[in-house]
């Protein structure tokens, strides 16, 4: 057990930092918002030079192979910068999908290009009755000759309008299980609506209305993608973890900062107690999701298993307890300034708060941990 | 002591429901319902269909035209017009200036002013906070200085709430600068069409256009325009802000915002399952209904103790956090409630004129929005820490 | 809807605090405790002289027909000074049961003599797995010629060591349902073994060893005791809620005049912020559960209906939180002086969180008020 | 970077478990598991197994007879024998005077005082507040006057743990009373059968007598017990805190009662279904078994980064704050998970040599008794809110 990043692990943090401070003012980052693909190009082009955007890639795709922990170096810095790229839905968790579904030529033939940020993928996995459910889920998938035929409505699509290949998540209408195809938007029958989500990055409603797709789209065995899709949400998870963090660091820097120059009643606000305990227990909740966002990285790759399970919902559950406090707090303690749409922080509150409306919130995560608790057998022969 | 309604009571009760029924605009309680933006004319629009009846100032005495119900009265029509999705009441002319007004204008404030703000004519706005002056209020540093019949106003307020719309403003203003904090400082009702002021728009975090910042650039003010004397506006000031926190506790707000919450929790399913059959969030329902509750009997209480038409003193620090909390909470809920279908952020649907079909479902576009739009709670009408300060000054004497 | 006592109301309430007050002091208490009764006998006869024991007592019985907002006035007063009397689960609960199943002959054979202090009762309807569910008990009754015999054990019966009748649940061996018998402690096959409870009262387990009683001690409708249980419960947690209040009053007292008069870094501990926000917050929770109990005072006779079992759920939900916050920050303000013996604070803690233990702690009434949450219908029509 | 245990601490933990299967008292075990109280002879039969086996002095230098474990071979040490019912050691001898010793006492007083520290020869205590300095723990007033090789102390210490059992006590006393608070106080070593010396019993809430007041009356105690230098005792005192604070965490101690509380709570039925199967108590359970991995990982890390030796600075006091929040949190379920049955106060099944059948199960006695009790972790060692201000002030820096 050791909690020291590498040389080249803090390289890495290194770079990522300092290509977001550097091109990813709150300033420049409303332009991005304000811009049509809701994003910046430019920006992605740049993670794509510095090797960025391979980092979660296997080194046979032309990746760089990193690990939970590189993720999280990334993710972090990310975060802290409120960037509006699909890096976690394309690089990560579709990425994910493919190396661990694919087959040998799928993985060849999307891999590489996602690892140079040429090709944008996403997975389409929610729909309107599903909420962080991925196996209920109503999208159908019909047999046809040399293909299927998807059918359904598809719910917020993070990166959706802009991906080259959605990963689609289908039920079978000649069997059980849920399935995974690789979806050509341009598809026939494919329709998407578009519209930016209340924290900042674009997505959108994916309407499939007979829409064929061939054999070779299939990814993995038909109806058995399940396993796949909550290990590689597990691995989302870990990632998404260390995004928060980013972000939360930044709101605690920011509200701190305040406290120290903002005046009332004589004296920087942050002269009173009731204001400084405050802080000092966001301080503590903040340490408690660093904690857990090294803990979920360190596991995101373990082959899975209960304990594995049980890490990532407990990261998940406590990083999304302490972003909603902080985020809360952080607006609370700066007053009405904390609430304007000029000001990073009111951006950094609706990310850490809207984070955890993906891939489950603290109550799913709850759930998922209550159902794997252990608990002693025959505990009343125990200890009666 | 009996918490049961009188009979009298249940028969108010039903002539409200019986008025709300035929009066309240359906198109408006639609609006309400869905959280959409209220546009001037929809307040205006529901301002004049109680003042018809007689409805529109509750607050006031009768003899200016107020209702002269009891407190239990004020709080069963407040809860039937919010569970009918009336409009909420724009507090700044009827339930801010108005009572300031009546206790400290001239008689020729009173004939003057009173009127317009029954007819809705005029539609004020509150001038308190400064930039530099938030929870400080007394610290606030807008000048007025007497030149012959006018206060010559220079400064800016902020966090102006709905001042786009206003053609008057209430403001504190210091006329003398030598005096310490709370004096020296006067409360002047000004045109906001007198030359020198600018309105400038602050967008919020929820991308909406509530508050604004106003602008004060040598603005020529009649002296009648004081209300009380000068230098002793700190008194209004402080009775205004009673009033203001008392407003604030918004139990029929309250109320009709967790039914609406337990249908969005009925409508919305996993695999076919309500969410409001799922135990664990059935109980965070069960657990806010139960603070609702108590909550509810709290200020019934504490508005029945006090005898000067329900406005306690420090008291009602302890309702404005415990109503900013819930109605925090509940949108907080709503929120989750929606799972991922809370994301998008569609502000057409939001619009006041919407009728187009929305992406999802009708009620979806407005909780996240809501939840981020009601932090405001628990900062304006002094920050709920303020409150804690007052209480533990003024109720606990430490 | 009114908040005012009317006159005779604050007579009562007077009465009562005054009696408390001059003899029931701290000091006092403790010696009752270690008496071997464990209460005060003296301090009985005086409810009794002042007809106090009488108020919950339907006058038709030599009662004062109180309703649950004279039993709540008796309960706070009560609760104020920590006394050890089982006044509730006499006075109130049992006889309670026995106005609303008795017959009338066993109604005018038992109430005077309890309206008169004379005769004391209590209720055995806890058994080791039943944990606050009366219906999900073990004991059984087996009939046998001219009465029934019972078998089973009790847990944790309140002042049952003293009591002349205890009103023992049963569940009957031929049919459903729960019964209530009248037992006389004396009886062969009733052992008996008391100990004090960590808050003060002193209770007692009950075995059951094939006692025999008679069939006109059947108290109601055979196997059909279950509602009235219910019901008198309620008012059993009404009345509790007011102890609760009186209890938190004092404790919360006892902790502002602390904070007033303890100097630590060179002023009234006091004057410290987050001390002082969080006695605000006491203060509101106080506030709440004030108004919590009154609405369940005024709801306990009301008839049995969802809207008087939510209420009263709610009531005690309310109040079980807010006394365990503030037992639980007294002490904490108090330092480790609040945690001596010596000092009434620490019983007061003591009583507030284990009060919860009877008729249900919060997460038992958050159940409760779940399961008869009022629901939409249809909801996905009326608003889709 | 690797939150996995290596093949070497697999093989530590495996040696742990061995070593305690072989050498843990069953009857000790039992005793502890079931929250007796414990006989001074029960610590002192167990710090002795310890000593033997040389994992007494787990953070002392190796020099000094430590072990020279990293703070993760510490962390499984612990989880091992809190896992395993091991008594939890009693601090003040082993891990709160011997690293003062170590780091500001004399070479004649490490050569006396660690070795029967190690023996289990003296039993230490603690004297550092006063009835009129809790939190303020600088504004002491015990003084000791120079009179000749002797320092004469007066005055009284309170909330002495476990003084009843101690042959010395490590005092801080006031040797310059002209001196402000911090300065002019110094760290004094002293033989408690000293004439001049009283122990008076305190009993708390849950009728236990754990701590006591120490009275001083005229006791000459030897110069050659002062340690470090005259007036600078506060310098002694800041080390030893965040050696205090470190060791409070207790993370093993709460992992093995999180596990007796998953065991209360599977033997306790509600109309036969265990009260862990209830989806609200379960969550519940869930929720602290998750804080209670976050808090553990949050200690390994700051104790990993720390460089001597695992004892952090102001960060310590995060862990003080979350460690006896999360043990406290424990005994609440556990009292709860008990419900009526949690309320007989059985204080015979509590002693230390009670052989007897239980009233009930043999679980039952203690949870209440022990939720009271503690009470105290959040209220010494530094209250929690001087915690925070610490926090606040060196961390923070507000």
């Amino acid at each position: 057990m050791n909690f020291e990043l590498n040389e080249e692990q803090q390289m890495l943090a290194d770079t990522v930092e300092r290509l977001v401070r550097n091109t990813y003012s709150f300033e420049q980052r409303e332009v991005f918002y304000q811009s049509p693909r809701g994003y910046s190009p430019e920006f992605w082009r740049q993670l794509s030079e510095l090797g960025i955007t391979s980092v979660p890639i296997a080194a046979e795709y032309e990746g760089f192979g990193g690990t939970g922990v590189e993720n999280m170096l990334v993710m972090k810095e990310l975060g802290r910068g409120l960037c509006l790229e699909p890096y976690l839905h394309s690089q990560i968790y579709a990425a994910g999908l493919v190396e661990q579904l694919g087959s040998a030529e799928q993985r060849q033939s999307i891999l590489p290009a996602v690892a140079a940020g040429e090709r944008l993928l996403t997975v389409a996995d929610e729909e309107a009755g599903s909420h962080y459910h991925p196996e209920a889920i109503e999208c159908q998938a019909v047999p046809c000759e040399r293909g299927w035929r998807l059918s359904g409505r598809k719910r917020v699509v993070i990166g959706g309008e802009l991906a080259h290949t959605i990963l689609v998540t289908a039920r079978m209408s000649d069997g059980e299980g849920v399935s995974l195809f690789l979806l050509d938007p341009a598809a026939e029958g494919v329709s998407r609506t578009g519209y930016p989500c209340i924290d900042g990055p674009r997505a959108c409603d994916l309407a499939l209305a007979d829409v064929y797709v061939e054999a070779d789209s299939l990814l993995g065995p038909a109806g058995k993608a399940a396993p796949a899709l909550a290990y590689q949400r597990g691995r989302a998870v870990a990632a998404q973890c260390a995004e928060a963090v980013g972000s939360m660091e930044e709101a605690f820097r920011l509200t701190l900062d305040y406290l120290k120059t903002r005046q009332q009643f004589g004296s920087p606000i942050g002269r009173f107690q009731a204001l400084q305990h405050r802080m000092a227990e966001m301080r503590g909740e903040l340490e408690l999701a660093r904690s857990m966002t090294i803990l979920a990285a360190c596991v995101a790759d373990d082959p899975d298993s209960e304990s594995r399970s049980r890490r990532l919902a407990a990261a998940k559950f406590t990083v999304a307890r302490a972003s909603q406090l902080i985020a809360e707090q952080s607006v609370q303690l700066h007053g009405g300034i904390g609430m304007t749409w000029e000001y990073s922080l009111a951006h950094h509150a609706k990310r850490l708060v809207m984070l955890t409306h993906q891939f489950g919130d603290d109550d799913f995560h709850l759930g998922q941990y209550s159902a794997l608790l252990e608990v002693p057998r025959q505990a009343s022969q125990q200890v009666a | 002591m009996d918490i049961h309604f009188t009979p009298e009571e249940l028969a108010f009760r039903s002539e409200v429901w019986a008025f709300l029924g035929l009066n309240l605009p359906a198109d408006l309680a639609e609006k309400v319902r869905l959280g959409r933006r209220l546009a001037k004319e929809d307040h205006q629009r529901w301002q004049k269909i109680l003042n018809q009846k007689g409805w529109y100032a509750v607050n006031w005495p009768e003899e200016y035209g107020g209702t002269g119900w009891s407190v239990v009265q004020k709080h069963i029509f407040d809860e039937e017009c919010a569970a009918a999705g009336a409009p909420r009441l724009v507090a700044f002319g009827v339930n801010m200036v108005a009572p300031v007004i009546i206790k400290f204008g001239t008689q020729a404030q009173k004939d003057y002013y009173l009127p317009r703000i029954l007819r809705s004519e005029d539609w004020w706005c509150q001038g308190y906070s400064e930039p530099g002056a938030g929870s400080d209020l007394a610290s606030l540093k807008t000048r007025a200085e007497r030149d012959g019949d006018y206060y010559v106003v220079n400064g800016q307020k902020t966090w102006t709430t709905l001042g786009q719309h206003a053609n008057r403003i209430f403001c504190l203003v210091r006329t003398d600068p030598s005096a310490k904090k709370q004096e020296g400082i006067s409360f002047l009702l000004i045109d906001m069409d007198t030359p020198g002021i600018t309105v400038r728009p602050i967008i919020t975090l929820d991308g909406e256009h509530e508050v604004n910042e106003v602008f004060f650039d040598n603005v020529r003010v009649p002296v009648e325009n004081l209300v009380g004397e000068e230098n002793k506006g700190w008194t209004c000031a402080k009775y205004l802000l009673t009033h203001e926190r008392t407003g604030q506790a918004g139990i029929g707000q309250s109320k009709a915002a967790l039914a609406h919450l337990k249908q969005i929790a009925s409508a919305e399913t996993v695999a076919g399952q309500p969410r409001i059959d799922d135990p664990l969030f059935r109980a965070r329902i069960a657990e806010l209904e139960m603070r609702l509750m108590a909550v509810e009997m709290s200020t019934l209480r504490i508005l029945a103790a006090t005898r000067d038409g329900g406005v306690p003193g420090a008291e009602s620090s302890l309702l404005k956090i415990q109503g900013s909390e819930i109605r925090q909470a509940i949108t907080d809920l709503m929120r989750k409630a929606l799972g991922p279908n809370a994301l998008p952020f569609l502000e057409p649907e939001l619009e006041s004129d919407f009728h187009g079909e929305p992406l999802y479902q009708d009620y979806s576009a407005s909780p996240a929005s809501q939840y981020f739009n009601l932090r405001k709670l628990s900062i304006y009408g002094g920050s709920n820490e303020i409150q804690k300060n007052i209480i533990a000054k003024l109720v606990l004497e430490l």
